[in-house]
């Protein structure tokens, strides 16, 4: 198993506040990676120093061979890695086929004379992004809402376009936060079978889920989290046999 | 005493409460739990109403309260703690505690001050910090401000929305025991919404389980802590 | 040479007193209704205009109209928070920049049909001088420093030490929080608008009684410097409010000096947007979200 | 009643686009030929010029959420550009009026670079100040701009040998400029390019998120909107023959914003008819003299209160001007 | 239901004003006035529409001109350039227009007049002193006399021979007739070995000049010359007044006000400035415009008022040799000869300008009292 993506030392502070304190994981390339931990944890904040959206206080991130630390979001995004959000962040008043198609945004090259001119390239894209966008929709299963506004969703259609959309990017790895929030019994196991047919394709999944059902069913490996500190990392049976994260996250 | 009957909340076009109803008793300790975006914050903000009802009725002491705009709530003696503590960050300890008593307008200075005094005794680290920005504190002072506060409010019923949120396990401990302490000293009815099920059912007499905006179970501590159900339902795993 | 710089130093406090009045008042506004307005200048003056009214038209004393002009204008500004921003508090914020900007147009036209278009001149509310060296220092700068001062004071005893003061300040950081401990948010609200709006007349009177004339069109610009006083201090920071008001006063002043007088509103401007680019919160805020 | 009509109306035109658009432009396209009186055309000239500019602020507003409150300036560069360049040079108009959208297009970038990392609303600040340094530059800058005197005497723009004096000459080349600009602007939306802004006024996060290098494409936007609000501002000074910094005061800015607001942000139909209502409306109500202003204020307070999203019905905004972080 | 409102609100407007539009009497003849009703000159634009409306009702009294009433199209040109072309537009059209009075600045006149040069339209500015204005079109005339004119005035006659001073100063508005009243002057002052220590400039609406007269000071000139309209002009001297500053006081004929007197109280006191209207002129026509604006407006009329009086009667007396002939008039008005206004002669040079005679006024106990006549 090679390494995909790994942190070293990472830590985050706010002011005073220790979000993510030391902490040292590792993903292999084909798992399918939970992180978990009570609310406040820091497991959105360690996403959110993955990806790039908020800077590192000390400590490295590496993807594959090469450091990403502290690069910003879109240049995370160009080397294959994709996210979804807690609070999902949708383009609410766009259609949900556009909020598909600017997943594409990196893997297409029209710029503003191309598209003024309406020249071959710009259809090209158009018609690339176009059918692409409609097979992710079919994927997840949404299709039929293809125009609706991405605002005037259900929670459930909401996530669920939010992992279409963060496919469209390609990505070698999807970076998932709370998939399952809000969902019911039955817009859950489609969510996790989704992923699960994801990992098979062969794109690293690294999940973060409160529903312990979810995660316990479907990870290889689980890194657990509690005040910003890391409490364990391991198989879903080590995890859970653990003690100290018995004590933390499920209560005393 | 408290009463919701087919309380409803949307957001938009998302119905996060679709319709539920429950009871508190005079004395109580009642608790509401699930997991996140199951609908229980929203709840307590409909109950509130700082959060527009979409239908159903809330009734409080034999009163039809649904419609009374926030602040007249909380004169009716309903206090709200409402989840991520909700201090006033550029306010000191003292005057978040002062805005707990912000209703009382009748309340001579002397009662407010034996009310703080009091506040201080049952938190003695609130006293040591009394005139620091409610911004600095930690998280587990700041729910025991927002606590406080509330308590300043000399309320009938309490609801508490996640007060274990982000705390450490120890801190915990301690907050669930002070919510016991307030029921059982002051009499104070409560109403508590927790994530953390074990804990809450710990001190609870009856508890609601909320799943995607529905009640799903409810029943008295002892039966759902025994029920295996409840461990398939909300707790995953054992 | 130094005499010189020190008067024009002098003439830029004076200024900035004003400056630092009107912006409490603008800084109150964006406190607790969390936006920007384009009305305020003109809102202000229409106050001083209704004392103008009291004065020159009933030849009622002239303190005792000024001070007549405050509650009315108090009341006024509850109709202003009503027709402008009260169905738009949980709307984008650039509704209610444009309801301000209509209103101030409507309210501009208006005054100048209600109160007539030319100048009016107010007497000075205070005469005399004292002299120290050859620097002249009138009564009526010194009451305007001394008033800004005491209006810091009172302001802050207000917010910090009332019941309905330190309500407003609780709610301008979290309005749902609030209404769970009884605050009547909407009237909360109304109130501390209408106190801005107060204090803003009250500036304006001493501006009116300081440079003796008053317009309906001196309003818009009034109002960019108050609005530009604050930003350049900190916005909902009223230490930071007076400290951009005395920085705009004297930067103004000296730019005159240095540079002439025709770059003394440029000067004011590129000091804003430097401010805000280095440190977008202003010299003195707090880091706030808008 | 009255309502009702309306909203029928306007989801009948929704149901049939195309073919509205097609009429319009055919009536557009007649009118000058059908309408002799001189002053309404010169109204239907001024009202195409206030639809562009207020269409080209609608591009960074609208479709990108962008607050810039000073557009103003952009319009002001652009008259002073092709003011300055056809007094001076003797250059044909279309070339100047590029230069001018050019120019426009470069301040906006030594303005955005600095300050388009900025939140919302302070950004919008920094384009308020920028307006103010703008007018009062061109007001004490006399060696170029003749300062308050402005400059007279712009050329009257030719085209092969053709004279471009007459209202209509002026109606059909600010018919085209907008034509143009509102087909490029609607290609461009429904392009990678377009859904990059909008997925920036949506979300700035979640559009990084996706690979979208915002500040770029922030840039772009302003400097695409600013182009037009320059080409603009040369078509005026042509159209005038004459610009002085009276007609770029900060008034002007929020006339600008009150169009694009009333009609419906983000949508390419509602600056089109705001820019009209409120280009016609004081028109209307200029024989009311003293009271027209009033009629003006009250009728956008009137508007935003009655039809906050816009005549049209517009994108609706979030409360906050910005994204506020996770955690 | 209230969005109806709305709706028939703007669908009656409409209506409205195409009635309004279309409702025209045959027997009148109608004169278009383009003033700044509303905005920063509103006061200034207030007073136009006065005076030119007196003498409307005047001439309608005495059974109009040529038989037919004067009508008064008023418009609003808010003191902005392109809505004073826009208007220019409209009165072009219209054509039972036969002529326009106005605007109030010269910017506003610059900007409307190529479109009355087009359509051959008399444009008569009633305050335009820009000595380009009337230069730019055969249509376009100016009865206030040039700053080309005052400036060398105030500078020889005020300055070096009634006040005797060899140095000033020059505060000026930083609009087109500020600078262009500002260059004159200076230019003047040069020429006549008047020392311009310096000049300073504010923008319309400014209320703190401590700033300038502090630079002003520096330099110790013996007089200050406040090129602004008496707004301003006497906030100047007020705080001139406040700095204890013992400067000769001068200024173009723009502060001759009543307001200015109000405005500025005892520190006006010792103002020089120039005049071709007098309050206290004995002519029964001055006397009369007096007494009927004050019934009207509620205060004395300045000089603005004046002229704008005096342009309406010229356009009269125009039609009354032209007809109602656009050009006509035109030709008619270029021959005006020893017209007598309220503001004395008129006669229009060969570009459509006005000389004028001055007389040299000061504030004398809080009045402005006329001491010399010069010219």
């Amino acid at each position: 198993m090679t390494k995909i993506l790994s942190s070293e030392n990472l830590c985050k502070y706010f002011g005073g506040v220790r979000a993510v304190d030391q902490v040292d994981f590792s993903v292999d390339k084909g798992e399918i990676f939970g992180i978990i931990g009570p609310n406040g944890a820091g497991k959105t904040t360690l996403f959110n120093l993955l990806t790039g959206t908020l800077g590192v206080t000390k400590g490295k991130i590496y993807f594959k061979d090469g450091e990403i630390t502290n690069l910003p979001p879109q240049k995370v995004t160009r080397l294959g890695i994709a996210r979804t959000f807690q609070n999902i962040k949708l383009f609410e008043e766009m259609e949900v086929l556009e909020n598909v198609k600017i997943g594409f945004h990196t893997q297409t090259k029209t710029n503003m004379l191309d598209a003024v001119l309406k020249n071959n390239k710009l259809k090209e894209d158009e018609e690339k992004v176009h059918l692409e966008g409609l097979k992710l929709l079919e994927r997840v299963n949404m299709l039929d809402k293809k125009n609706n506004l991405a605002k005037n969703l259900s929670y459930g259609d909401k996530r669920r376009l939010e992992i279409a959309r963060a496919l469209a990017v390609k990505p070698e790895i999807l970076l998932v936060d709370e998939p399952a929030a809000g969902m019911n019994p039955h817009e859950t196991d489609e969510v996790v079978e989704l992923l699960e047919q994801l990992n098979k394709e062969g794109i690293t999944v690294v999940i973060i889920e409160h529903d312990m059902k979810v995660i316990m069913g479907m990870c290889d490996e689980i890194l657990v989290l509690n005040n910003g500190v890391k409490l364990a990392q391991g198989t879903a049976a080590e995890v859970q046999k653990n003690p100290e994260v018995i004590e933390a996250y499920l209560g005393k | 005493m408290l009463k919701a009957e087919d309380l409803k909340i949307h957001y938009g076009h998302v119905e996060a409460v679709k319709g539920i109803s429950f009871e508190v008793e005079a004395g109580e300790i009642v608790t509401i739990i699930g997991s996140n975006g199951a609908g229980k914050s929203s709840t307590l903000r409909g109950i509130s109403n700082i959060e527009d009802k979409a239908g159903g009725k809330v009734i409080f002491q034999g009163e039809d309260i649904t419609s009374l705009p926030a602040h007249e709530i909380v004169d009716k003696g309903i206090c709200h703690v409402p989840e991520g503590r909700h201090i006033f960050s550029q306010l000191t300890v003292e005057e978040n505690l002062y805005m707990g008593s912000y209703s009382k307008t009748d309340q001579t200075k002397a009662e407010y001050q034996d009310k703080l005094a009091r506040m201080y005794d049952i938190f003695p680290r609130l006293k040591e910090r009394r005139n620091q920005d409610g911004g600095n504190l930690s998280g587990g002072e700041q729910q025991m401000l927002a606590i406080a506060r509330g308590l300043m409010m000399d309320p009938v019923i309490m609801m508490l929305d996640e007060p274990s949120l982000g705390l450490a396990p120890l801190l915990v401990e301690q907050i669930i025991k002070l919510i016991k302490e307030i029921n059982e000293d002051l009499g104070t009815t409560i109403l508590l919404v927790e994530q953390n099920a074990r804990k809450a059912l710990s001190i609870a007499h009856r508890g609601y389980v909320m799943e995607t905006g529905n009640i799903i179970m409810s029943d008295r501590r002892e039966k759902l802590i025994n029920d295996p159900k409840l461990a398939e339902a909300y707790l995953g795993v054992g | 040479m130094f005499g010189f710089y020190l008067s024009q130093l002098f003439n830029g406090i004076t200024q900035g007193s004003i400056y630092a009045l009107m912006a409490i008042g603008y800084s109150l506004i964006f406190g607790t209704l969390g936006l920007v307005t384009f009305a305020y200048g003109d809102i202000v003056i229409f106050g001083v205009f209704v004392g103008y009214y009291f004065y020159a038209v009933l030849g009622l004393n002239l303190i005792l109209a000024m001070l007549l002009a405050l509650p009315i204008t108090f009341l006024f500004g509850v109709l202003v928070e009503k027709i402008c921003y009260e169905k738009f508090r949980k709307e984008a914020r650039m509704l209610m920049l444009i309801t301000t900007v209509g209103f101030g147009i409507f309210l501009r036209s208006a005054s100048q049909i209600i109160f007539g278009t030319g100048n009016k001149s107010i007497p000075t509310l205070i005469e005399g001088k004292i002299e120290i060296g050859n620097l002249n220092i009138l009564y009526i700068q010194l009451g305007i420093i001394i008033f800004t001062l005491i209006f810091i004071y009172a302001l802050r005893y207000f917010l910090n030490n009332t019941r309905t003061g330190i309500g407003i300040r609780a709610l301008s950081m979290d309005q749902d929080a609030a209404k769970l401990v009884g605050v009547n948010v909407d009237k909360s609200i109304k109130f501390g608008h209408s106190l801005g709006v107060v204090l803003g007349v009250f500036g304006g009177i001493m501006l009116g009684s300081f440079y003796n004339a008053i317009s309906p069109m001196m309003g818009p610009n009034l109002g960019l410097k108050a609005f530009t006083a604050v930003v350049l201090g900190g916005i909902t920071s009223i230490p930071g409010a007076v400290i951009g008001g005395y920085i705009l006063g004297i930067m103004e002043n000296l730019a005159v000096a240095v540079f002439s007088s025709g770059y003394r509103d440029v000067v004011a401007f590129i000091i804003l947007i430097i401010v805000l680019v280095v440190k977008p919160s202003g010299l003195f805020g707090k880091e706030v979200k808008f | 009643m009255a309502a009702n009509i309306f909203e029928k109306i306007i989801t009948n035109i929704n149901k049939n686009k195309l073919k509205y658009i097609f009429l319009l432009i055919i009536v557009l396209l007649i009118l000058p030929f059908v309408v002799e009186n001189q002053y309404v055309l010169h109204i239907a000239v001024l009202t195409l010029m206030y639809v562009l500019l207020s269409s080209s602020l609608n591009v960074i507003v609208g479709y990108t959420g962008q607050y810039n409150i000073g557009h103003v300036a952009f319009y002001a560069i652009g008259a002073y550009t092709a003011a300055i360049i056809s007094t001076r040079f003797n250059l044909n108009f279309i070339i100047v009026i590029l230069i001018s959208g050019f120019v426009a297009s470069l301040f906006s970038l030594m303005l955005g670079i600095p300050t388009l990392r900025l939140r919302g609303i302070f950004f919008a600040f920094t384009t308020l100040g920028f307006a103010e340094i703008t007018r009062l530059t061109i007001l004490n800058w006399r060696s170029l701009t003749r300062g308050p005197f402005g400059i007279p005497g712009v050329p009257i723009p030719q085209i092969f040998g053709m004279r471009l004096s007459t209202n209509t000459h002026f109606y059909f080349m600010i018919f085209i400029l907008l034509f143009l600009m509102l087909l490029m602007t609607y290609r461009i939306i429904n392009s990678r390019v377009g859904r990059a802004w909008i997925s920036i006024r949506e979300d700035e996060q979640a559009s990084a998120s996706m690979g979208v290098d915002t500040f770029k494409y922030k840039i772009m936007n302003l400097m695409y909107g600013t182009f037009w609000a320059g080409v603009g501002g040369a078509f005026f000074a042509y159209f005038a023959g004459y610009v002085s910094a009276d007609s770029f005061i900060l008034d002007e800015s929020f006339r600008f914003f009150a169009m694009v607001l009333v009609g419906g942000t983000g949508t390419l139909a509602g600056p089109i008819l705001g820019g009209a209502v409120l280009t016609i409306l004081p028109q209307v109500f200029r024989s009311f003299a003293r009271y027209q202003m009033i009629i003006y204020g009250v009728a956008i307070l009137l508007i935003i209160h009655y039809k906050p999203e816009g005549l049209l019905g517009g994108r609706t905004f979030k409360r906050d001007l910005s994204e506020s972080e996770d955690n | 239901m209230r969005k109806s409102y709305l709706l028939s609100l703007l669908v009656l407007t409409v209506i409205f004003t195409f009635v309004l539009s279309a409702g025209a009497a045959e027997d009148t003849v109608k004169i278009g006035l383009s003033a700044p009703i509303t905005g920063n000159y509103a006061e200034f634009g207030e007073n136009f529409q006065y005076s030119v409306e007196i003498a409307a009702d005047r001439i309608n009294a005495n059974g109009g001109i040529r038989g037919r009433e004067v009508e008064i199209i008023v418009r609003n040109s808010e003191g902005k350039p392109n809505v004073a072309a826009s208007i220019a537009q409209e009165f072009v059209q219209n054509k039972e227009i036969v002529a326009e009075i106005g605007d109030f600045t010269s910017t506003s006149c610059l900007a409307a007049a190529p479109i009355y040069e087009r359509n051959q339209m008399v444009q008569l500015s009633p305050t335009s002193s820009h000595p380009d204005f009337a230069r730019s079109g055969e249509f376009m005339f100016g009865i206030v006399g040039t700053q080309a004119a005052e400036g060398p005035f105030n500078a020889e006659y005020i300055a070096k021979e009634y006040l005797g001073i060899d140095s000033v100063a020059v505060i000026y508005i930083n609009n087109d007739w500020g600078v262009s009243t500002m260059e004159n002057f200076v230019a003047a002052a040069e020429k006549v070995g008047l020392e311009v220590t310096g000049t300073e400039a504010f923008f319309g609406g400014e209320t703190d000049f401590s700033a300038i007269l502090t630079n002003v000071k520096q330099n110790n000139p013996e007089g200050v010359y406040i090129a602004a309209m008496y707004n301003e002009a006497s906030q100047v001297v007020n705080q001139i007044d406040r700095m204890e500053w013992d400067v000769a006081k001068l200024a173009p004929s723009s502060v001759f006000s009543e307001q200015f007197l109000k405005l500025s109280g005892e520190s006006g006191e010792g103002l020089v400035t120039n005049t071709f209207f007098a309050l206290e002129d004995p002519k029964e026509k001055v006397q009369s415009f007096i007494a009927e604006f004050r019934e009207r407006a509620d205060r004395n009329p300045n000089l603005h008022a004046a002229v704008a009086y005096d342009s309406m009667m010229l356009l009269a007396d125009a039609i009354e040799r032209a007809g109602f002939d656009r050009v006509a008039i035109r030709d008619a008005l270029a021959e005006t000869e020893n017209f007598e206004g309220v503001t004395g002669t008129i006669e229009f040079t060969d570009v459509g300008d006005v000389v004028r005679s001055y007389m040299i006024m000061e504030v004398k106990d809080g009045d402005w009292v006329v001491q010399e006549d010069y010219r």
